[in-house]
């Protein structure tokens, strides 16, 4: 734990899961899910980057920013998801893509 | 329970924690919102200021699932009867049955012509006890009820489940 | 803080085991006997028509979306009233700035009406839930 | 309509729920928490009064009409005795008419203290419901003291009451109506003009008066919607004409005419009418034999009679069929309460579950009666 | 704090730092758990009392065959306890199985770690932690999800609904309360509740403790919309509507039953421990007493402490016994149109008050 | 012990969020995600990052993953068996990923990370706070433009035109 | 208006469906049951008449070899004036027209009727049972009713079971 | 704007309003306290004259009680019960005579010369409805309910529910054995004659 690369690994990780989630799923909210999850793992990022570099405090205020962006993205994305439901009655986004043609 | 089989039947500490049980499930019986015709207003009435059942250790639960005591307050019709039958099931064990009222006992003064009366509630659901009356006085209900209550000590669920 | 934090973590797992213990007790006490109509789901006596898993209405939706963009300033509010002594006025108007940005956006959707829960549509009488939709049909179609 | 539609769900409120007042299945469909459509399920207290009736003799149908109305026995009887007595042509002595308004009226202030405690308790409000409950078990005191039952007391007799009055009946009632009338006061402030309760109540489910002539909504819930109709006043039976009080009608204070708030209260104005009868009633009672008019053989002339009387509730009709034989050919029992609920679809679509139940309990429904 | 010093005193006893750590905080947990069962029992009792006391009734007198509830019935709430513990336990079979186990726990966790950081008395706190207000407040956010999964895994109509409407309830008053809770936070610079207490200590003019709700106005008026943010928030009346049980029977507990209802309750319970503590900490001067400068010694504190504690509970319950409830939508209309924007004035209000009189 | 630790709650939370992308039912998915976020949150104590880790829990698990859980219960028809969702590209997906994964671990191992010594903060929160209010201030008013534009679009955008 | 009154502004509109029955109260007025619905619809809409509020149906079984019947009492809140409308039907085919659409109470009462005797309003939009349960047998009110032996698998007892009760 | 603060103002003050009427119940509870301790306490039960010719009738309903020994068989009290659960069999006797066998005394206490060996009176009370319309066309009065005429020999006491539905039914009169019955057919017999 006070290793800087268990960090980076463990964000990787979490990285690839959310990445392996945003392409392989079709439904919206699970996408969502997915981007979560990359968005954590790149907070993580900042942290330990943050703590290992000096405890340099704009770490933690971009990873805020980044907590605010995912919140905003998210009730957005929601919206969106929502929005298309309303529209096409499916959040399966290849049904979308194929409804839109 | 093979090993164990009578092992339990005049245990000390079994019969003591039966007792305990027993004085629990007596001392705190919550009973079911759950009132048919005229007979659920003196049940409300029961509960209400002047005779206040909680004095007792009964509260009112509307969900069947928290339930230990089904007082059944009045006529149960024949499309009734099925609901109480369901609302009795879904009480969790152990639960109690009190039939109050003429109606609710036997079909009272619907017995003879009233074609869509349950005659008696103990058709469908056992009866621990019948407490007459048209409707039964609070105070007669309470009656029945403390009388459920010495009833319910003298249960030993504990001796019975082990043995 | 590690110590603090940690003795919250393992508090976690001494509340499931809190918990733990007693439902166990109660397997073992307990008297079980399920059967069908017992472990039917409750619906006031009758049988359940359709399961409860459907579709919820959006009411409940614009709701949480609303509280995310308003948790995420609380979060923000935080950090500013610790240094708020400290930076006096200059925080007071940059605070200040960004919670008025903030009401605005209240405002808006007050002003859209996206805070009122429902939109009543009902046969008489609006007074003050006046709906939004005009009712013209006033009778009953069955 | 522009939002997402959740799917439609259908949801049962009742047999067994805590504010269907009784037996009553609500079969509600509904949009997240807008109810779009409510079918009310009847007949899980059909005790088949009627098939009683045409099986016993006039005065054993009594104790059953008791039974139908249960929050208002004394009403019950009355009107049943008022139509056979009107079916038999039968003059009535000066006392038993004034014992019967004073408990008729009686019973409608123990009958609207239970209906205005449990609205309170269907908004949510218990303590002023166990009040109003307190209160009327000092009326049911006064009734258990003139006739030995608490709540079905087959009192009044065709032609007269089964027992006379208690010699201090009048200077118990006296003291009881002392003791009541500041309590109304306190009710008020405690429920009525709380302002959680009027934001739940004013202006919902409002039934406009052509609706509920329409409905045949009668009783309180018409008045509420400003009709000034009362059976007492504008058909007068027994010796209600003789009274001096006015007839409480909605005036829409908080919100719409004919929400659940005006019907609320109309009651507790009606309340208050009552107590002035009774107090009027109390003053001019005469002295008298309670028996005398009471017919020996009740044989009425074959014939039909249809009597409606002001229940608590309404207009509580009985249609009674003689063929000269003892027993009637048919008792049909007009219930208020079932008119009343025949409405509520009408009404209440559109409005959210907690509304239904409110404007459900401001109708005032006794379900021994709507099923009979 | 308490750990800590359970921490030296096992290390003492015992080489492994591990050993000592995981000691020391079971037993720091046991009683709180105690506590918890405690408070949940005796508010239990005192509230049917209260209750039964405005409606002019005696409430629990254990009257009935053999020994009943003892005399005023003060076992009652035990005996409840001891039947719900074995009380059948039914999992209705259209249930999701897991979520249905999994919910009580999470409830309970969430009050669980709420009450491990409050600060009992200057000495007696389990953890203290930096930024302890915040914390609270996250840590409420978690049950949040233990009454979503609960309502949604009994599939049932009553429990989904129950669960919707108190989801929606807790994460609006989330807000208002977070909002009002910033204004301590303003004067004090702190967000540990110990030190935040310690700020409170001495007195306004001589006569009136410093305590925050009588700094200003403005705090004044933000203790209410925390604390009746807190009585949402906890689902109690008026704002009980995902329970209200005229409406949705028992909401989202309906198909709950024997123990694991009651570690809702407990939990309920629990949580408006936690919520008035923070109230009480946060406004009234924690374990301070309210005549400045006597009677300051920890267990006075303790004592302090717990009677403004159970003052606020006390409050709550005597809302709950003489108001009606509020409908879905008004309870919105309350927290989004009136509290909130209150609440964002009221901070402007209260730095205004600090810019201008210090 | 703190290693200990360490390595389960980092192990809890990569198998949770490997559940997240792979459960049938997005409920569990949600809820397996809820793990996560605590997870992380206790990574980021580790971190040092208190206040972070408070702001982890009060806006993903209290606000985002909230609005995760209606937004599933809105859009699906959870009574139908068929709520997961199908993928037809794991394969091809998980190759894809699986590549990534080599790549970041590689730049991750060969990189030399230069570790700066460091001492535990007494409190973050302040200097947070300093840092939004004076270095950060343009961000940070641009935070609540940001808020107010997603209040905005996705209020607009959840309700159909009216 | 006195019933007399309305009596005759009946009698002048529709002179054909009233029938003249001797064993009929003053108040009542015996109406065809073809011609109802008309009949209805003009006590409800004419000005002078106005019989805005419908108090009450009736069904009434005259004995095993009388007609089946059903009064129609109707009240005005406008005039304050009322009035009973009786049809009879044939015993074996009992139909007469609904008017559920006049008066919306006619629905539940309607409703009732039919359920208790068995008497059909053609043209009601939902005529079901109301209170009995809906796979009832028999119509309960009727003279020769026998009461159901067995209702869901529920047995009804006949007589008491008790020992020599009977 | 004013109205939206009249309506916060409103609310605060009517609440508060209630707060205090609930405060005051509950610190006066001494005083208003309502409630009836049942098993330990009763309600006075009123006692008084019905109008007909006992003094202390007690008008309470409770259980029925009949005193067998005064009734003569009359069947009144069956017809007049309008759900019929009284059930009376009588045999017929010579009027007037006592039967120690059987314990039938010949004479009611009001005088009344008897005509009937009463063999059945059975009250279903769990069917009564306690309407009390039995207890009025008895011609011997011997029908009531509890705390009649003789208060002093029967309390009321509405505490009579029981386990066992069949415990409800009451049997008033003693029960005739087969031989009784055979050996009471000549009494009928004469007093058929
Ligand atoms: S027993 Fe009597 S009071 Fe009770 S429900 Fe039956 S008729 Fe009503
Ligand atoms: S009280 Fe009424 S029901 Fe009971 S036995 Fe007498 S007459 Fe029959
Ligand atoms: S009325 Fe009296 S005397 Fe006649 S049978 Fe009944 S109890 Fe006996």
């Amino acid at each position: 734990m006070e290793n800087l690369s268990n960090y980076l690994v463990i964000s990787s990780i979490l990285f690839s899961l959310g990445l392996f989630g945003v392409v392989t799923r079709r439904n919206g909210v699970a996408v969502l899910m997915g981007v979560e999850l990359i968005l954590n793992a790149a907070n993580l990022n900042f942290l330990a980057f943050a703590r290992f570099g000096g405890m340099n405090m704009s770490g933690h205020v971009y990873a805020l920013f980044v907590i605010v962006l995912a919140a905003a993205e998210a009730a957005v994305a929601l919206a969106i998801i929502i929005n298309i439901f309303n529209n096409f009655n499916t959040i399966n986004i290849d049904d979308v893509s194929e409804m839109k043609q | 329970m093979g090993l164990l089989e009578n092992k339990f039947q005049d245990n000390v500490v079994v019969a003591s924690l039966d007792k305990i049980l027993g004085w629990a499930r007596s001392t705190s019986p919550w009973y079911f919102q759950f009132g048919l015709a005229c007979c659920a207003i003196e049940m409300m009435a029961s509960a209400a200021s002047r005779h206040d059942l909680e004095r007792i250790g009964m509260m009112p639960r509307s969900s069947p699932r928290q339930a230990d005591v089904m007082i059944v307050a009045g006529t149960v019709t024949l499309k009734m009867a099925l609901r109480v039958k369901k609302l009795y099931e879904q009480m969790a064990d152990p639960k109690y049955v009190i039939s109050m009222g003429s109606c609710a006992t036997s079909g009272g003064p619907y017995w003879q012509h009233g074609y869509h009366v349950l005659k008696g509630v103990d058709l469908v659901v056992p009866v621990d006890v019948y407490v007459p009356g048209c409707p039964p006085r609070p105070e007669a209900l309470i009656e029945g009820l403390l009388k459920l209550q010495e009833t319910i000590q003298t249960e030993r669920p504990l001796t019975r489940k082990l043995a | 803080m590690y110590r603090d934090f940690g003795t919250i973590f393992v508090f976690i797992f001494i509340g499931i085991v809190l918990i733990y213990l007693p439902l166990l007790i109660q397997k073992l006490l307990a008297p079980n006997n399920p059967n069908p109509d017992k472990q039917a789901t409750y619906e006031c006596g009758e049988e359940s028509e359709g399961s409860a898993w459907v579709q919820f209405n959006i009411r409940f939706y614009v709701v949480a979306l609303i509280f995310l963009i308003f948790d995420v300033e609380v979060v923000f509010l935080f950090p500013w009233a610790i240094v708020f002594n400290e930076l006096g006025l200059l925080a007071f108007v940059e605070m200040g700035i960004f919670l008025l940005i903030l009401l605005v956006g209240l405002a808006y959707v007050w002003k859209r009406s996206d805070l009122d829960w429902v939109k009543y549509n009902v046969r008489y009488g609006r007074g003050r839930y006046s709906s939004l939709i005009p009712n013209t049909n006033n009778s009953k179609d069955k | 309509m522009g939002v997402v539609q959740g799917d439609q769900m259908v949801l049962n409120i009742g047999p067994q729920h805590p504010s269907t007042h009784g037996v009553l299945r609500l079969e509600v469909t509904t949009d997240g928490e807008i109810v779009s459509k409510i079918t009310p399920h009847l007949g899980y207290l059909h005790r088949c009064f009627e098939k009683h009736a045409e099986n016993v003799t006039y005065e054993q149908v009594i104790p059953f009409t008791d039974r139908c109305d249960y929050l208002a026995s004394m009403n019950s009887n009355f009107g049943y005795v008022v139509a056979m007595e009107e079916l038999m042509d039968i003059e009535i002595s000066e006392r038993v008419q004034y014992i019967r308004v004073i408990m008729a009226e009686l019973n409608r202030v123990a009958s609207h203290l239970l209906a205005l405690g449990v609205y309170g308790l269907d908004i949510g409000a218990f303590t002023p419901f166990l009040y109003m409950l307190r209160d009327r078990e000092r009326i049911l005191d006064m009734f258990e003291y003139t006739c030995g039952a608490r709540l079905l007391y087959n009192y009044m007799w065709i032609g007269g009451v089964s027992h006379d009055l208690p010699k201090d009946f009048v200077k118990i009632c006296v003291n009881f109506l002392d003791y009541f009338e500041p309590q109304i006061e306190e009710y008020n402030n405690l429920l009525t003009f709380n302002k959680i309760f009027i934001e739940r109540t004013a202006d919902v489910g409002v039934i406009p008066a052509e609706v509920a002539i329409s409905y045949g909504v009668s009783g309180p819930n018409l008045r509420g919607s400003g009709v000034k109709w009362d059976v007492r006043k504008d058909e007068p039976y027994s010796i209600y004409d003789r009274f001096d009080f006015d007839i409480p009608t909605g005036t829409g204070e908080f919100g719409t005419l004919g929400d659940c708030f005006d019907r609320y209260w109309v009651r507790m104005l009606e309340v208050t009418q009552s107590v002035r009868i009774i107090r009027q009633a109390l003053k001019d009672l005469p002295e008298g034999d309670v028996f005398e008019t009471m017919p020996k053989k009740i044989r009425p002339p074959a014939g039909s009679v249809y009597r409606r009387t002001e229940s608590p509730r309404g207009d509580l009709g009985y249609y009674i069929v003689s063929d000269g034989t003892p027993s009637p050919t048919r008792v049909k029992m007009r219930s208020p309460a079932f008119t009343a609920l025949s409405c509520l679809d009408e009404v209440s679509s559109g409005w959210m579950i907690s509304d239904v139940l409110a404007i459900l309990g401001s109708l005032d429904i006794v379900l021994g009666e709507i099923d009979r | 704090m308490t750990v800590d010093y359970l921490i030296e005193l096992f290390s003492k006893l015992f080489d492994s730092p591990f050993v000592s750590f995981i000691l020391a905080v079971s037993i720091a947990g046991i009683p709180l758990f105690v506590l918890m069962a405690l408070n949940a029992t005796v508010a239990v009792y005192v509230e049917r009392k209260v209750s039964a006391f405005m409606m002019d009734r005696i409430g629990p007198m254990g009257q009935g065959p053999g020994l009943h509830a003892g005399p005023w019935g003060v076992l009652q709430t035990i005996a409840d306890a001891v039947k719900l513990l074995i009380k059948e336990d039914t999992i209705p079979s259209s249930a999701d199985k897991l979520l249905f186990k999994v919910a009580p726990f999470i409830i309970f966790i969430g009050a669980f770690l709420g009450i491990a950081v409050l600060p009992f008395s200057s000495v007696i706190q389990v953890v203290d932690i930096n930024i302890g207000v915040f914390y609270i407040i996250a840590v409420g956010s978690v049950g949040v999800h233990g009454i979503v999964m609960a309502g949604w895994a009994s599939n049932n109509k009553w429990s989904l609904y129950g669960a919707m409407r108190s989801a929606a309830q807790i994460i609006s008053y989330e807000i208002p309360a977070g909002l009002s809770i910033i204004v301590p936070i303003m004067m004090t610079s702190t967000m540990n509740l110990q030190s935040m207490i310690e700020f409170q200590s001495g007195s306004i003019w001589g006569i009136l403790p410093n305590w925050i709700i009588f700094n200003n106005p403005f705090s004044f008026l933000a203790f209410f919309i925390f604390f009746i943010s807190a009585v949402a928030e906890t689902n109690r009346t008026p704002f009980d509507i995902p329970e209200a049980e005229s409406e949705l029977v028992a909401g989202w507990m309906t198909e709950y039953s024997g123990f694991r209802w009651a570690v809702f309750f407990l939990s309920e319970y629990a949580n408006m421990f936690v919520v008035s503590g923070l109230a009480a900490a946060g406004f009234l001067g924690g374990w301070l007493s309210p005549i400045p400068g006597l009677f300051n010694s920890p267990i006075w504190g303790l004592f302090w402490f717990f009677s403004k504690i159970i003052f606020l509970i006390f409050v709550m319950m005597w809302f709950r016994w003489t108001f009606p409830r509020l409908r879905v939508d008004q309870l919105m209309h309350v927290c989004w149109k009136v509290f909130i924007p209150i609440a964002m004035l009221n901070i402007f209000g209260v730095g205004i008050w600090k810019l201008i009189i210090g | 012990m703190a290693d200990i630790t360490f390595w389960f709650i980092s192990a809890l939370t990569i198998i949770s969020a490997f559940f997240v992308v792979s459960s049938k039912s997005l409920l569990y998915s949600a809820y397996s995600l809820l793990v996560t976020f605590l997870g992380i949150t206790a990574l980021y104590v580790f971190l040092w990052a208190d206040f972070l880790a408070v702001v982890q829990v009060v806006v993903y698990v209290g606000g985002i993953l909230v609005l995760i859980i209606f937004g599933i219960m809105l859009t699906n028809k959870i009574s139908s068996v068929n709520i997961s969702h199908t993928s037809v590209q794991k394969g091809v997906g998980a190759v894809v990923v699986l590549g990534f994964l080599g790549a970041l671990g590689y730049v991750m191992i060969s990189t030399p990370w230069i570790q700066l010594p460091n001492s535990e903060p007494l409190e973050t929160t302040r200097s947070i706070g300093r840092l939004l209010m004076i270095d950060y201030l343009l961000p940070f008013e641009a935070a609540s433009f940001l808020l107010l534009g997603a209040l905005i679009g996705a209020t607009t955008l959840s309700r159909k035109d009216d | 208006m006195t019933l007399e009154q309305i009596k005759n502004r009946l009698s002048d509109q529709f002179k054909s469906s009233i029938i003249k029955n001797e064993n009929l109260a003053e108040h009542q007025v015996e109406i065809k049951g073809e011609d109802w619905f008309d009949v209805a619809t003009f006590m409800k809409n004419d000005p002078k008449l106005s019989f805005d509020q419908l108090e009450c149906i009736t069904g009434i079984d005259t004995g095993e070899d009388g007609p089946l019947q059903t009064h129609y009492n109707l009240h005005s809140m406008e005039y304050r004036h009322k009035i009973e409308a009786v049809i009879s039907h044939d015993r074996k085919d009992p139909k007469v027209a609904s008017i559920e659409q006049l008066w919306r109470i006619g629905d539940w009462f309607e409703r009732e009727t039919y359920d208790m005797f068995g008497i059909e309003y053609t043209g009601h939009r939902d005529l079901r049972r109301i209170l009995c349960p809906d796979d009832w047998e028999g119509w309960p009110l009727r003279k020769d009713y026998e009461a159901q032996e067995s209702f869901h698998g529920i047995v009804v007892p006949k007589i008491k079971e008790e020992e020599g009760w009977e | 704007m004013s109205r939206y603060l009249t309506n916060i103002y409103d609310t605060v003050n009517t609440l508060w309003t209630g707060m205090q009427i609930t405060f005051r119940h509950m610190m006066n509870i001494r005083r208003d306290n309502v409630t009836l301790q049942y098993p330990e306490e009763r309600w006075p039960r009123p006692e008084r004259n019905i109008g007909f010719n006992h003094e202390d009738y007690n008008v309470i309903r409770s259980r029925l009680h009949v005193d067998i020994d005064d009734c003569i068989g009359c069947y009144r009290c069956e017809r007049a019960c309008p759900v019929d659960c009284i059930k009376i069999d009588t045999i017929k006797s010579e009027r007037g005579e006592d039967i120690p066998k059987v314990n039938h005394t010949g004479v009611t206490s009001n005088g009344t010369k008897k005509g009937f060996v009463v063999s059945r009176f059975t009250i279903d009370m769990s069917e009564c409805c306690f309407c009390n319309l039995c207890t009025y066309p008895c011609p011997e009065e011997c029908i009531f309910m509890v705390g009649g005429p003789n208060s002093s020999k029967h309390p009321i006491d509405y505490e009579f529910s029981e386990v066992d539905r069949k415990d409800l039914i009451y049997q008033f009169a003693k029960k005739l054995t087969p031989k009784q019955k055979s050996g009471l057919s000549p009494i009928e017999k004469k007093a058929e004659a």
